[in-house]
């Protein structure tokens, strides 16, 4: 039956997570030269359009409809076909179109996460025709696998609010992107500045205020598991925030605001799969530790000599592993009797089951996304002219100029 | 008549057209640059990857005088944009050769 | 009785309209030139203080007080005399001092809309007048018309969240305002960039959150008809941003970002009349006519020579009528057995309303607008000085430049 | 027992009192000079993140645990411990870690407040152990005092959101930290413009809707005193800004933008200790009172000469203590049955208690702030050098630059 | 060959431009600047606090252009860019001595 | 003395420096520019208007240089800011008078 409390707490989830997608779009878009501003929001914005049309079609059935043979939901929820006012079984006390939408903002951020790894060089249209497909052949089954009664659920992992779903797959996704595509013109010549840094902490900001509705809002209801996971889900954060800022301090002298920035989304990224599953104290060592990590995983990306433009790999696909597993380590029963022990209380075998998602999701994630580039290029190109990237691709691909001359 | 121009830091500026000002100076024209220079830039940091950064922000200021006049105000920018440090900046004089109101017509010596 | 429910979804709507009222502002001051950046946004942002004390002490009760001829409410409330805790009649499970103000919420949003009209060339003075004296002379009779008990609601016509009361009511009005103050100087001839079109992506974004407030919030409390009003504008939106992304992708060669934007937006505007009523595959099909056909009506202006500096003509008032008329099409009672069908599910007499209510609000608020404005401009000038609209209005009315120089 | 309804608004205030801290770093961070600009951002940023592991560890049970003496509170709930999904004694319907949770977004907020008086001069390092230190020794005292069963509460002071704890002791802490620190190089002799306002004005906007959790979240629930606690919240806000707005177009002869939003942050200061407690009319006169006072309180800097950079004491300590004070005189059992009468409701007392807590948390936070900047001076110094004052904060403390070159 | 120079009011600048365009000249370099001269600046006001403001936005327009056509040149500019209120700015001429484009090497005259 | 002006492509900058500064030029500044010339500008479109913008972000470089060095510089430049495309930027020579350096007062050569 519908509870009022619960569906008011979960239609503002759902309004915080649509509300991410645009603060995702500042955050990127900050860090990216000026010329490619637009290009670079937009592609968060048209990732909304794109996804929305496809899940309510769609998507949502491959995800949520009854399993087929632990790989695929079926099509009885085709077009939105018999979802409507009633609760659907997987939240009973909320709308069942509620439900459908709220899940659809996660579809709809996952692949809006990947353009930071081919910012700044990847064609508008390719990038629309990439993400209809990824969304509908790596976003739909992979959630399905793990929250629509597929196989990595059944076998017991845990993933709270998209640990595996949301930011393993698009950052598996973004490594692929990254080396398929290859670097950007004058990558480690010239400087590419971020172009407006407060523009980036703006997102960070929103990207905080909404994972709120993303995490807690995946307890599907208002209370004290909510609670938990807003809880763990800010302490993740702030922890996040001084070990990002504490392993620059010591490494290169300064503490800087970008880094702020960077470290508390890395600790929102890693208390994603683990929020409503361990308790605070957990929450403050995993946040602290996953800056720290993802810090020194942002610099790999310069020896290993890919260009991951905004660090897509080093934040979500780090980030989101070492939160996978760190449930495996953490989770207790004592704050969610619901969820499972990890092997720091006793059962090690929940960590072979997130060590296996993880493997999954990931190889599953990079091999189609390699191999749906690949074809993509093939038949319409994914990269702009060189003419045109050093134009920007602002003006080249939308005609567009960011800011204007002052007067 | 001569083009001075100065290439000063930022915030010598307000001091810059006081003093000018003072000497009867009606006009001057300020931009925004960057200057390269013996004045050490500084590193930025951008997610741990560290940049040598060259350029400093500068402001230029042109002014057109009256060769009579080229003297006095050189040594006004001299006093009034002097820090003693590295990186006070440059003033350079150009040759000119006329100047032209467009709100009169007026040329050279009154156009100023 | 009151909700709890009901109430917390209720107050976090109200704290959401309110925000559109910011984000309507970067909305509009993205697109103007940089000398006119503040005035833009300060009259948003002032609109909220002058409705907010009109419609406490009066509107509030011209618009929902007790019946007279049904064109206008009585003065029971005014100055809030007797709301309170207790719940009005029009919402029974939230406190009637929570809807006053989230009704407030809707006052002060409709003359916003407005200023995009007359944007970079009136007299803040003449704004503050012109926006007063609006609120209670065209507001507040046409929301009693619709919601607070008179003839347009006792005709039958729907209007869900504010399709004629809030964006017809103010197209109009905006079509008014730029045929009386004129063109601005330079238009046709000078190129007038946006000057900021990532400001107006973020204002675009806040609006698309805040929206769920004003849409969903509309069902005054939580449930499934509130789920059902979210998911209507939400399929809208991104809908009507593909619609407009692809008509112009056609017509000019090119997709753009502040295209995406201006549908979204136009998308949510043409939901709002219909979000409670209509089904969701609906929506889609409603989002994408009304962003491809506010594409084109957004071009009117250059042929038929007004300016309407801010396109609220083509968006509001050509989007709130599109949504208006196909709610009387496209309602069923099959997803809102409160609402009514349309003529598509057998009702064609719905049709009929919903056109009488789309034509009676835009004479009524077309005339009074000239009307209320002509009589400002004898009293004490609409326009701001040839020399002052060429300074910029920061300057020039509030002795302000929005940025500085670099240091 | 946790009710749905209360837990969904008291998680989603807890979100919104948090996004106010990103919203006040644009706020303050528009008025600043662009070579400061990450720098004031990251303050606030990083209050976010050393608080919340002060407070979880130690902050909160020295304000909420179990009283000693009226003065603090002991250590029961040291490290979380005890503090999980069962309701708090001080919040019956919401689990206890979302009452602790929602309580140190204040207790992050504040300190944050007083970076504006500090703002362009002080070293980062110094600011971090200012801000740990102060959280410890001034905060979670006050908060004790006033809601924790210390003091304060006894003697029967109202402060239904912060009045005192948060505004009036940030507001205090800063006029202690302008004087300490000292004046920025240049003050009153060059101009420091604000470089963006349009940021400051988007901060306003994010302030005020989050206001809204603060305040009506205040009363730790959803229902009718929440509801008054909103309206009274936006009308003080929105009357306040016109106070603002007349006086200084009054006084010289322009209405800004920046004053409107100023009015507004100011007429949402004055609220906080009144929200629960008065009617909305009163809140009309506070608000209008509040903007006009601040006006010209802000200008006091300039006679008395100390350089509060943002003007924290002119909004915050001015703004605080009239709401404080005009508590003890609207407030009104009328309204809220729980609360008190003030003055003008016969009962002069409450005015003689609102005094007392004034004054005593003025002087406590002043007394603490300067032996703790004094100290922290001796041992590290508080401000950066006079030639990294000049370069900008952003170079000389982070090694970042706030905007690019545009490219 | 001469260089010119017309600090001009912003919103002259695509008169100026297609003035120029009209009497062929192929291309020039344009810039922001803030400008002090006889024109008043103006007040602005920060929180109560009033500052006399005295720099003006301003473009400068630069033509590198052969003598015989600064006569043109100049007249064209001051006709376009004239609205007979002060600050509408002025014309500087400044002696070259040479050009040269980057993509051919071509020199002066073929270079413009 | 003489005054190098150069207006180059954006992405061109870091070349120039670097090659300036291996041979050895000490200082230079640098600014903001819009050009109009041969190389066509491009199309913008806003809400289906669509405007022929003409301008085109370039750099400006400008150097004082001793009259010895000028040759070297402009090669230098000619060589670093080469693409071979339509908009590759000019190189302007002007002359000078002479060079202050503010903090000490040293002039002409030793200023540089
Ligand atoms: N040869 C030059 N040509 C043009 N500008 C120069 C030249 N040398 C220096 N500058 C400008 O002068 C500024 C100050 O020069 P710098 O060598 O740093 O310090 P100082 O003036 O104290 O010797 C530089 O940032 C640059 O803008
Ligand atoms: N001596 C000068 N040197 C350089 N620029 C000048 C000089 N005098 C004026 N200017 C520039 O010309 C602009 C217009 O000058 P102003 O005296 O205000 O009006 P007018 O050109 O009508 O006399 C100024 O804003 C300034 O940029
Ligand atoms: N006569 C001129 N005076 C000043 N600047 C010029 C002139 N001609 C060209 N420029 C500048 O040089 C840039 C490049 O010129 P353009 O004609 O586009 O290409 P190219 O240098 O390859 O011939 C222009 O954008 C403009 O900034």
């Amino acid at each position: 039956m519908v509870n009022t409390g619960d569906t008011a707490f979960m239609l503002i989830s759902a309004a915080l997570v649509m509300f991410m997608i645009p603060g995702l779009a500042l955050f990127y878009a900050g860090m990216v030269r000026s010329k490619n501003v637009l290009d670079t929001m937009m592609q968060s914005f048209f990732a909304i359009a794109i996804v929305t049309i496809i899940w309510v079609l769609i998507g949502y059935t491959l995800a949520f409809g009854p399993d087929k043979w632990g790989l695929i939901g079926g099509l009885k929820w085709f077009g939105l076909n018999g979802v409507g006012a009633a609760p659907s079984e997987y939240a009973e006390t909320i709308p069942g179109l509620l439900f459908m939408i709220y899940q659809g903002m996660f579809a709809m951020i996952t692949p809006a996460l990947i353009t930071g790894a081919f910012a700044e060089r990847m064609k508008f249209s390719a990038f629309v025709v990439f993400t209809a497909l990824w969304s509908l052949i790596v976003y739909s089954p992979i959630a399905h696998w793990v929250w629509g009664g597929g196989w990595i659920g059944k076998m017991g992992a845990l993933d709270f609010a998209g640990g595996t779903v949301v930011h393993i797959s698009s950052g598996a996704a973004a490594l692929a992107a990254a080396l398929v595509i290859g670097r950007r013109r004058g990558y480690k010549v010239e400087i590419m500045h971020p172009h407006n840094i407060p523009m980036t902490m703006l997102g960070a900001g929103i990207l905080w205020f909404g994972w709120f509705g993303f995490n807690a809002g995946s307890s599907l209801g208002s209370g004290s598991l909510a609670g938990l996971a807003f809880v763990v889900t800010h302490l993740s954060a702030a922890a996040a925030m001084i070990g990002w800022v504490t392993a620059e301090w010591w490494k290169s002298g300064k503490p800087t605001a970008l880094g702020a920035a960077s470290g508390a989304v890395a600790g929102l990224v890693a208390a994603t799969p683990a929020a409503g599953f361990i308790g605070p104290i957990s929450a403050i060592g995993l946040g602290f530790v996953a800056g720290a990590v993802c810090f020194f995983a942002v610099s790999l990306k310069w020896r290993l000599g890919y260009d991951d433009s905004l660090d897509v790999v080093g934040v979500h696909l780090v980030g989101g592993t070492l939160g996978a597993l760190a449930t495996g380590l953490l989770a207790t029963k004592a704050v969610n009797s619901l969820g499972d022990n990890g092997a720091f209380f006793g059962n090690p075998a929940l960590f072979g089951a997130q060590a296996i998602s993880v493997v999954a999701t990931i190889a599953y994630a990079f091999v189609i996304t390699v191999i749906l580039l690949k074809v993509i290029d093939a038949i319409m190109g994914l990269r702009v002219s060189g003419e045109d990237e050093k134009t920007g691709l602002d003006l080249s691909q939308h005609s567009e100029a960011g800011y204007a001359l002052h007067e | 008549m001569k083009k001075i121009e100065a290439i000063i830091k930022p915030f010598k500026l307000e001091d810059v057209k006081n003093a000018l000002n003072q000497i009867d100076i009606k006009g001057l024209t300020v931009s925004e640059v960057r200057g390269f220079g013996r004045q050490k830039g500084h590193k930025e940091i951008y997610r741990g990857a560290e940049y040598e950064v060259d350029f400093i922000s500068k402001v230029k200021v042109e002014i057109m005088v009256l060769d009579e006049a080229v003297d006095e105000v050189i040594s006004t920018i001299q006093e009034a944009a002097f820090t003693g440090e590295i990186g006070d900046g440059k003033i350079f004089i150009l040759p000119a050769e006329g100047a032209i109101r467009i709100r009169t017509g007026e040329r050279d010596k009154d156009a100023l």
